[in-house]
């Protein structure tokens, strides 16, 4: 069970989060294309390393986070809120 | 039309601890449940007059007057209230009644945190849960919301849930409570 | 004849009790303090099970938990550790491996095969004749090790328990005692957990000197604050110090026990590690830690006459305890001087021993004291690579992540001394690391509690070297390795030689390790037999992978009281007080009907009914960019959306798969209440929170969850407006004041604040009542109660859903798939692709020409067929469609369908053949409209 | 299929006379070679599907000059670690007819192999607790049928027959309604099965080189030229990926980017008892799996872990949850124990059906994405890879699972009845 420091509830269990994977940009939807698009909705870098994934703290403040870990050993280095908004 | 005054109705309907699982020794210590969901809840979006200080963010619960608030997510106070939501107009326009969304339950004893930690993760220890921490966790694989605020010396916990999950939530939290002699008992109607 | 011994100075038997027992259907006595195979063992019982694959006959080898020779089945309970578990009264015990009795096993007939039955001979052989195939799985079948699972229901459904100490020490002897002590005296918060029965490990069967230093321990231990779990386990080591206990002897019941570890201290000791050598498994060969478990704990003399083969200090310390007791000491082999046994001869226990250049020993005890395995489980769990030791023949740790520390055996050797220091250094250091947690602002710091504030200053560790010890692995014969499996010496290097050339597919292929032991006592021989084998140096043996949980745990503890959510309606009460019969969706559960569904459809169609429409989905959301919010999500037009009104719309994902669909109503200029399908609601308020954080955070718009705010009830029928009209305040109900597809707020039944809206999935003239829950049944029972005069009764889930098919309404992933896109539900007109984005948009776009299936009501063409659900649908015979939705219509008095057909197959008035389950087939007509009933929509506007 | 086409020497025969009569001295089942600097085929990945691929590509076309190169040991990743669960009662026709084949070459696996890969057909029952996954049932069961796959829908009576510790009483919370019962499903020995592959392909003239890593693929002008391990350099123009839960990163080194994510699925056994569970039972709701071994072992699975991840450690909630769920479906068992749980990594596509074929990359084919599956298909797999290697075309079996799908958007639809599939 991983042990998640959510910047407004403090430590949590890992089971309180969803998790959300790698982000990636959601193209224009003005000007993308097929390929592009299904690039976006399909392709994975799915890096054995440091990664940034998206996480939300569904059971707790619903709060969505941006988290380092590292997907080999599951550590985490660096938990904070998307988008930077101040507590 | 009907000529009869309408029943508030809580989601709680079991009073009796159950006690499924197989009990040899004889319980002993002190717990008692209480279902406290005809209390008023009002959900604000912004901290409520006179709260800033006691309430410091996500987190805390205190107790203002006869009223109760805490926040346990950026953005959300909720107040309780032991008497019934009040009369059209009274709460701000950002405000939502939230009475009848929610279950809410309160857990008082010595073994309180002995009983709850059977299935919540909370650390309950007072560095960590002190009387006027809140937090909105997982409770028997629920989303729920934990306050402590101790009433009289004993420690003491109010359970809020969707009322939905209202009457599992209570038999969870009395099958939690039978080790302890666990009770529920009706609500003195005070918070 | 007993074997019970004058009484002990250290034993932990009350001899004032006498517990009756039954074993194998004979009648046995033990004392309070017992294990079971210590009773037995005491009665003079030497044969306690037969092993599993030659059902040699096996007796008490470790005598602890890990014995692999006493598993016994004990009542309904199979895999009992027997010479752990503590002896009750009553008990009925019996060997598990053996058929017909234990004293004559007739498929111990395998050891005259064992030539024959080498490392994988299931593998090389029963390929031939393959029909005789089934038959030889039946056979191998009967050889399964282990007990008889019970098969009547009535497992102990116990607690479990989340702990949060600041130092978790595993394993009670006094090296964990002591770390304990040293945490608890530096304020933390510390957890002790001994798989013994009592503190203290090893010293509780030494001698007078050990045993005064545990009493002291003890003491300190009991004054300290520190909670001791004992006959309990730490199991598993998982991510970020999640640690698993297992607390056996708990009054209420096994019980796990889920502690985040500040630091966890691992002090496990030393296993006791046997030598493989000819005839190393028979009753009378004990090793030197169960010689003196038996003698010193259970007063129990192991035999009459002995030979001991000692290279270490425990030998002579065993050949003390027997000679003490009584044992008669026929030869001490010592191993340090070049000493060895080459094999232990007898059929069903020792009769003598042969030693080192021929000489045979009588005897009837064999005592071995050759070297220890560190059980290094919980490090390896923790990510840290133990090396092998040559000098040591062990394992040890290897570098540690912060959060994990070891003392004790597992580290090094030395006095009792040598080792509390040790163990108060790391205990002092744990507390330091794990002093650090953020205390929460509201926690008022007592004096008592102000702490030295932790120092940034590590603690400096004594050190603690591994003695060196004699590489006594392997005999100079072919001895067991594995005793669970049945794995020699031989079969390791046969597995070698057959090409099996790393470990782990040794062990895979010979099984070593497999057992219910896993690898505590066979893994470093048979590791050295491997490396022997395949030429490697012994020094370069890799660490082994130790997986959770290090002790066997029961399902019924880990599984625990069931904890899985259950959701019920406000109106719960009635559905169950009239006897609905229930239908589990999801969390909810909801009446299905009420015992007639047909006739509630036609009372419906006829009066009025009611459903408890509770779980739909309902959202409030506020603010100004609303608008924005909803164009985004769903496929049609909202902007326009007048402050009263009611519009439907379908949720596409950005694949463009349909995702959910409901209507949502604007009460005011910033304020709407959405709903969504029952089970979508969750997943579309997730999905609405996602749009705002991570698209626009910028936009005004506020969510609350509002399903559980309010029961919901949908009053559907031709006398439905006549109803309502009784019982609303503050509404016109009228078609003209209030029109199909809009909102009303007012007072239903004297409860203020409900909303109601026009729309039905019916196809009647409906309207839903949204009422404040707490009020919900007060509404609930005043509308049957006021319409029973217009006939008005409940209906069910299952009503409803004949109805919304009489109406060919479809139910999103009922009637479309994980591939169905918005153009499939054949309902393009809600599409708007005029709006610059919503989601979905841009594949809905690109696969408009070939959207694949297409939605379509079906009628068969013998009206009393009903295709079951999941019929598929050919054309000659190539598969062109499923039927998603059918039931026999009480409306139409026929069957009726959906069905997802592929594009050339879904124009009106093709016809299909339906293939029934029972491989009969039946001809359908795509029909013009998805309604059977009322395609207009007049009953509905009315 | 017989051994007859194989160039190279006969592994020695087994049988029940040549066990008795020879006793101890087998030759070796593979053995340790130098690794060549080409090769016609280099496989990466020396699990079931490399080794299966390298046996068809010899018997089935002659050809032999192929080396099979695996970091560790031999079926070390997803093929020693999964459930060992045969089936073939897939959801699309597709589907059903490629694991329809991998069954029929399972059937026939022991004797072509001269291997006894105890396949155990005890059948196989996925559990419907409610009207939505009863439907799909039957569905399975409907396509099944007319894709000539023995599968059909049952009734709880007849479950507890089948399975007498299974309670089908009227429980409000997970009532059992039904099941899909396929008769030819069951459980099989998976080492066995790598090891028969592993002997028969090294008999055949196949390289097997085990604790050889690749640590590079050489591409050249969108053409794939051989590879890099620790061991050399190899040049070949022919290089597979089968590498399963790593095949991101393998993938990768050519410069092919994937639709898949790596995710954990865990695993479970229990202490022997006496035999009493003869088929396989799933549960969908409930994400669990069990089966019972020769051995007398449960076997449990479940669904993939709730994050993507490279780590094969566990956890506890794993066995947790499964302890709950196996007690809801047999409450008599909660004295069993678990032995040892352990994971292995499956790479997981968007629609759950596998990628196999070519990429933009020329010669540089991948046999990937078999997410929780990969061990039912590896016989279909490897037959119809090395089909495609030796005839440069794409077998109509697989020809539904090419890559291209992704940038098409034209998904597969076997993610419906995939959630815990097993």
């Amino acid at each position: 069970m991983l042990l998640i420091d959510c910047p407004y509830c403090g430590p949590r269990n890992g089971s309180e989060f969803a998790w959300q994977g790698v982000p990636s940009p959601r193209p224009d939807p003005a000007s993308t294309t097929p390929l592009e698009w299904r690039r976006y909705l399909y392709e994975e870098d799915n890096l054995a390393g440091w990664v940034e994934e998206r996480w939300k703290h569904r059971s707790g403040c619903r709060a969505y986070l941006i988290i380092e870990r590292h997907t080999a050993t599951n550590e985490i280095r660096a938990v904070r809120l998307l988008g930077g908004t101040p507590l | 039309m009907a000529d009869r005054t309408p029943i508030f109705r809580s989601p709680v309907r079991r009073q009796d601890a159950r006690g499924r699982g197989t009990k040899t020794g004889a319980p002993v210590g002190s717990v008692v449940v209480e279902d406290v969901s005809t209390a008023s809840k009002v959900l604000h979006n912004e901290a409520p007059a006179g709260t800033e200080d006691t309430v410091a963010g996500v987190g805390h619960a205190a107790r203002l007057d006869e009223r109760i608030i805490y926040s346990v997510a950026p953005g959300e106070w909720l107040e309780l209230s032991a008497h019934s939501p009040k009369p059209d107009g009274s709460i701000s326009p950002t405000a939502i009644d939230v009475t009848h969304a929610r279950a809410l339950l309160r857990v008082t004893g010595t073994d309180a945190a002995n009983t709850l930690e059977k299935i919540c993760a909370l650390d309950f220890d007072n560095r960590f849960t002190p009387s006027g921490a809140a937090a909105r966790t997982s409770v028997a694989a629920i989303a729920a919301e934990v306050i402590r605020l101790d009433r009289d010396g004993s420690p003491s916990y109010l359970i809020c849930c969707s009322r939905s999950y209202g009457d599992y939530l209570h038999g969870a939290i009395t099958d939690a409570a039978t080790q302890f002699a666990g009770q529920s008992v009706e609500w003195d109607g005070s918070l | 004849m007993t074997a019970r011994l004058p009484e002990r100075p250290g034993e932990v038997i009350d001899r004032s009790s006498s517990l009756p027992f039954r074993w194998n259907g004979g009648d046995y006595t033990g004392m309070a303090g017992d294990t079971i195979v210590s009773a037995l063992a005491a009665s003079g019982v030497r044969v306690l099970s037969r092993s599993f694959k030659y059902r040699r006959p096996r007796g008490v080898m470790t005598a602890d938990f890990n014995d692999p020779n006493c598993l016994f089945q004990v009542g309904d309970e199979p895999n009992v550790r027997a010479a752990h578990r503590l002896l009750e009264p009553g008990m009925d015990t019996s060997s598990q491996t053996s058929w017909p009795s234990l004293r004559f096993d007739a498929k111990a007939a395998t050891q005259a095969l064992s030539p024959f039955l080498g490392p994988g001979f299931y593998y090389k052989t029963f390929m031939r004749p393959r029909f005789l195939w089934p038959v030889y799985q039946r056979v191998l079948r009967t050889f399964a090790a282990g007990g008889k699972p019970s098969p009547q229901p009535g497992h102990s459904s116990p607690d479990k328990r989340y702990a949060h100490p600041d130092v978790l020490v595993a394993g009670g002897g006094p090296a964990g005692m002591m770390a304990a002590i040293s945490a608890a005296e530096r304020g933390a918060r510390v957890m002790l957990v001994d798989e013994q029965h009592e503190t203290g490990g090893y010293l509780r069967w030494s001698d007078s000197d050990g045993r005064l230093a545990l009493a002291d321990l003890r003491t300190r231990l009991a004054a300290a604050d520190v909670e001791v779990l004992t006959d309990s386990v730490v199991f598993g080591r998982y991510d970020h110090n999640w640690v698993g206990v297992m607390q056996r002897s708990h009054p209420q019941g096994e019980r796990l026990i889920k502690a985040r570890a500040g630091v966890l201290v691992v002090a496990p000791g030393l296993i006791e590690r046997p030598l493989a050598f000819e005839g190393n498994d028979l009753p009378g060969v004990v090793l030197s830690g169960a010689a003196r478990r038996l003698l010193n704990l259970y007063a129990v003399r192991p035999g009459t006459r002995a030979v001991v083969l000692s290279a270490n200090a425990e030998g002579a310390a065993a050949a003390a305890d027997l000679a003490d007791a009584g044992v008669e000491i026929a030869a001490f082999v010592d191993a340090r001087a070049g000493e060895t046994v080459v094999r232990a001869k007898g059929r069903t226990g020792v009769r003598s021993v042969e030693l080192t250049g021929g000489k045979t020993v009588e005897a009837d005890l064999l005592v071995t004291a050759t070297g220890w395995t560190a059980p290094t489980a919980l490090l390896n769990m923790a990510g840290v690579v133990p090396t092998f030791d040559p000098e040591s023949s062990r394992f040890v740790p290897g570098e540690m992540p912060d959060d994990v520390m070891a003392t004790g055996g597992i580290v090094g050797d030395g006095s009792v001394a040598d080792l509390l220091s040790h163990a108060a250094a790391v205990g002092q250091e744990a507390a330091r690391r794990s002093g650090h947690k953020a205390v929460h602002k509201a926690a008022a710091i007592p004096a008592a509690a102000a702490l030295a504030p932790p120092s940034k200053e590590p603690v400096e560790l004594p050190t603690l070297e591994p003695e060196p010890h004699p590489p006594l692995f392997i005999g100079s014969t072919s001895g067991f390795i594995d005793f669970s499996e049945d794995v020699t010496t031989k079969d390791i290097t046969a597995a070698a030689d057959e090409g099996y050339r790393s470990l782990e597919l040794a062990k895979r292929y010979t099984t070593a390790t497999m057992g219910p032991t896993q690898g505590k006592l066979e893994v470093i021989n048979a590791g050295v037999a491997h490396a022997i084998a395949t030429g490697r140096a012994i020094a370069g043996m890799g660490t082994t992978t130790w997986r959770p949980p290090y002790a066997p745990v029961s399902l019924g503890a880990l599984a625990g009281r069931m904890l899985e959510p259950v959701r019920h309606s406000p109106l719960q009460p009635y559905h169950e007080r009239v006897g609905a019969q229930p239908i589990v969706a999801g969390q909810w559960i909801r009446p299905n009907h009420y015992g007639d569904p047909a006739a509630e459809v036609t009372a419906v169609r006829s009066s009025v009914g009611v459903i408890d429409v509770s779980p739909l989905g309902k959202i409030e959301l506020r603010g100004r960019d609303v608008p924005k919010l909803l164009e985004l999500v769903y496929t049609n037009k909202w902007s326009k959306l007048a402050v009263g009104s009611v519009r439907y719309g379908i949720m596409c994902a950005e694949d463009g798969v349909v995702m959910d669909d409901g209507v949502t109503a604007r009460f005011a200029e910033d304020r709407y209440m959405m709903t969504t399908t029952s089970s979508g609601a969750a997943g579309v308020y997730d999905w609405l929170e996602e749009w705002l954080a991570t698209a626009h955070p910028d936009w005004d718009v506020r969510l609350t969850a509002m399903t559980d705010a309010y029961a919901s009830m949908n009053v559907a029928g031709p006398e439905s407006r006549a109803l309502l009209e009784r019982l609303v305040e503050g509404i016109e109900l009228d078609a003209e004041s209030f029109p199909h597809m809009h909102v009303r707020t007012g007072t239903v039944a004297g409860v203020a604040d409900c909303f109601l809206w026009r729309l039905g999935f019916t196809g009647e003239l409906s309207f839903e009542v949204h009422v404040p829950a707490g009020y919900g049944l007060h509404v609930w029972e005043a509308l049957l109660e006021q319409g029973a005069d217009l006939g008005a009764v409940p209906f069910g889930l299952e009503a409803q859903r004949i109805m919304r098919l009489e109406k060919g309404h479809f139910i999103v992933g009922q009637d479309t798939d994980g591939l169905t896109r918005a153009h499939s539900t054949g309902l393009s007109t809600l599409i708007n692709s005029d709006k610059p984005d919503f989601s979905g948009k841009q594949e809905l776009e690109w696969s408009e020409a070939d959207s694949g299936t297409m939605l379509v009501a079906l009628q068969p063409e013998d009206p009393a067929v009903v295709p079951p659900e999941a019929s598929q649908v050919l054309s000659g015979n190539t598969l062109v469609g499923r039927i998603t939705s059918s039931r026999m219509s009480p409306t139409l008095g026929r069957s009726i369908c959906l069905a997802q057909l592929t594009q050339d197959h879904a124009a009106p008035g093709t016809v299909v053949t339906v293939h029934l389950p029972d491989r009969t087939r039946v001809r359908a007509r795509v029909m013009e409209h998805h309604a059977h009933f009322d395609p207009e929509g007049s009953r509905l506007r009315g | 299929m017989s051994n007859k086409g194989a160039r190279g020497r006969l592994p020695a025969r087994f049988s029940a006379f040549d066990l008795m009569r020879r006793r101890r001295s087998w030759p070796q089942a593979w053995r340790e070679r130098d690794l060549k600097s080409t090769y016609d085929v280099v496989l990466i990945g020396g699990g079931l599907h490399g080794l299966a691929t390298a046996y068809y590509l010899a018997t089935n076309h002659g050809i032999t000059d192929v080396a099979v190169i695996e970091k560790s040991y031999i079926g070390g990743g997803g093929s020693g670690r999964n459930t060992a669960i045969v089936r073939s009662n897939y959801l699309t026709p597709e589907g059903v007819r490629f694991y329809d084949r991998s069954v029929k070459l399972y059937e026939e696996l022991a004797v072509d192999l001269n291997f006894n890969v105890m396949f155990e057909q005890r059948g196989h029952m996925t559990l419907a607790h409610n009207d939505s996954s009863l439907r799909t049932m039957r569905w399975r069961a409907e396509v099944n049928k007319l894709e000539g796959v023995d599968s059909s829908v049952i009734t709880p009576s007849e479950i507890k027959q089948l399975a007498p510790y299974i309670d089908v009483s009227d429980h409000s919370r997970y009532p059992i309604l039904g099941a899909l019962w396929h008769p030819p499903g069951g459980i099989i020995r998976h080492d066995a099965v790598v090891w028969g592959y592993a002997r028969a392909a090294d008999a055949a003239g196949a390289h097997i080189h085990q604790n050889t890593e690749v640590t590079g693929i050489d591409v050249e002008q969108e053409k794939v030229t051989g590879v890099t391990t620790s061991r050399g350099k190899i040049s070949a123009p022919i290089v597979v990926n089968c590498t399963a839960g790593w095949s991101s990163l393998v993938a990768a080194l050519a410069g092919v980017k994937l639709p898949i994510v790596t995710r954990p699925l865990q695993a479970a056994v229990t202490e022997p008892v006496q035999s009493f569970l003869d088929p396989v039972i799933v549960s969908g709701s409930l994400h669990v799996y069990v089966s019972q071994t020769a051995r007398g072992e449960l076997v449990f699975g479940a669904s993939v872990d709730p994050f993507g991840s490279y780590s094969t450690r566990g956890s506890l909630d794993f066995i947790e949850g499964l302890a709950g769920h196996v007690l809801e479906l047999m409450p008599s068992l909660g004295r069993m124990r678990v032995l040892r749980q352990w994971a292995g990594l499956c790479d997981m596509t968007p629609d759950y059906a596998p990628i196999i074929g070519p990429t933009h990359v020329g010669g540089f084919y991948v046999d990937v994405g078999w997410g929780t599956y990969g061990f039912k298909a590896g016989p279909a797999a490897g037959e119809s890879l090395a089909q495609m290697i030796a005839t440069n075309s794409i077998p109509e079996l697989i020809a539904p699972f090419g890559v291209e799908r992704f940038a098409a958007g034209t998904l597969m639809g076997e993610k419906g009845a995939a959630s815990v599939g097993h």
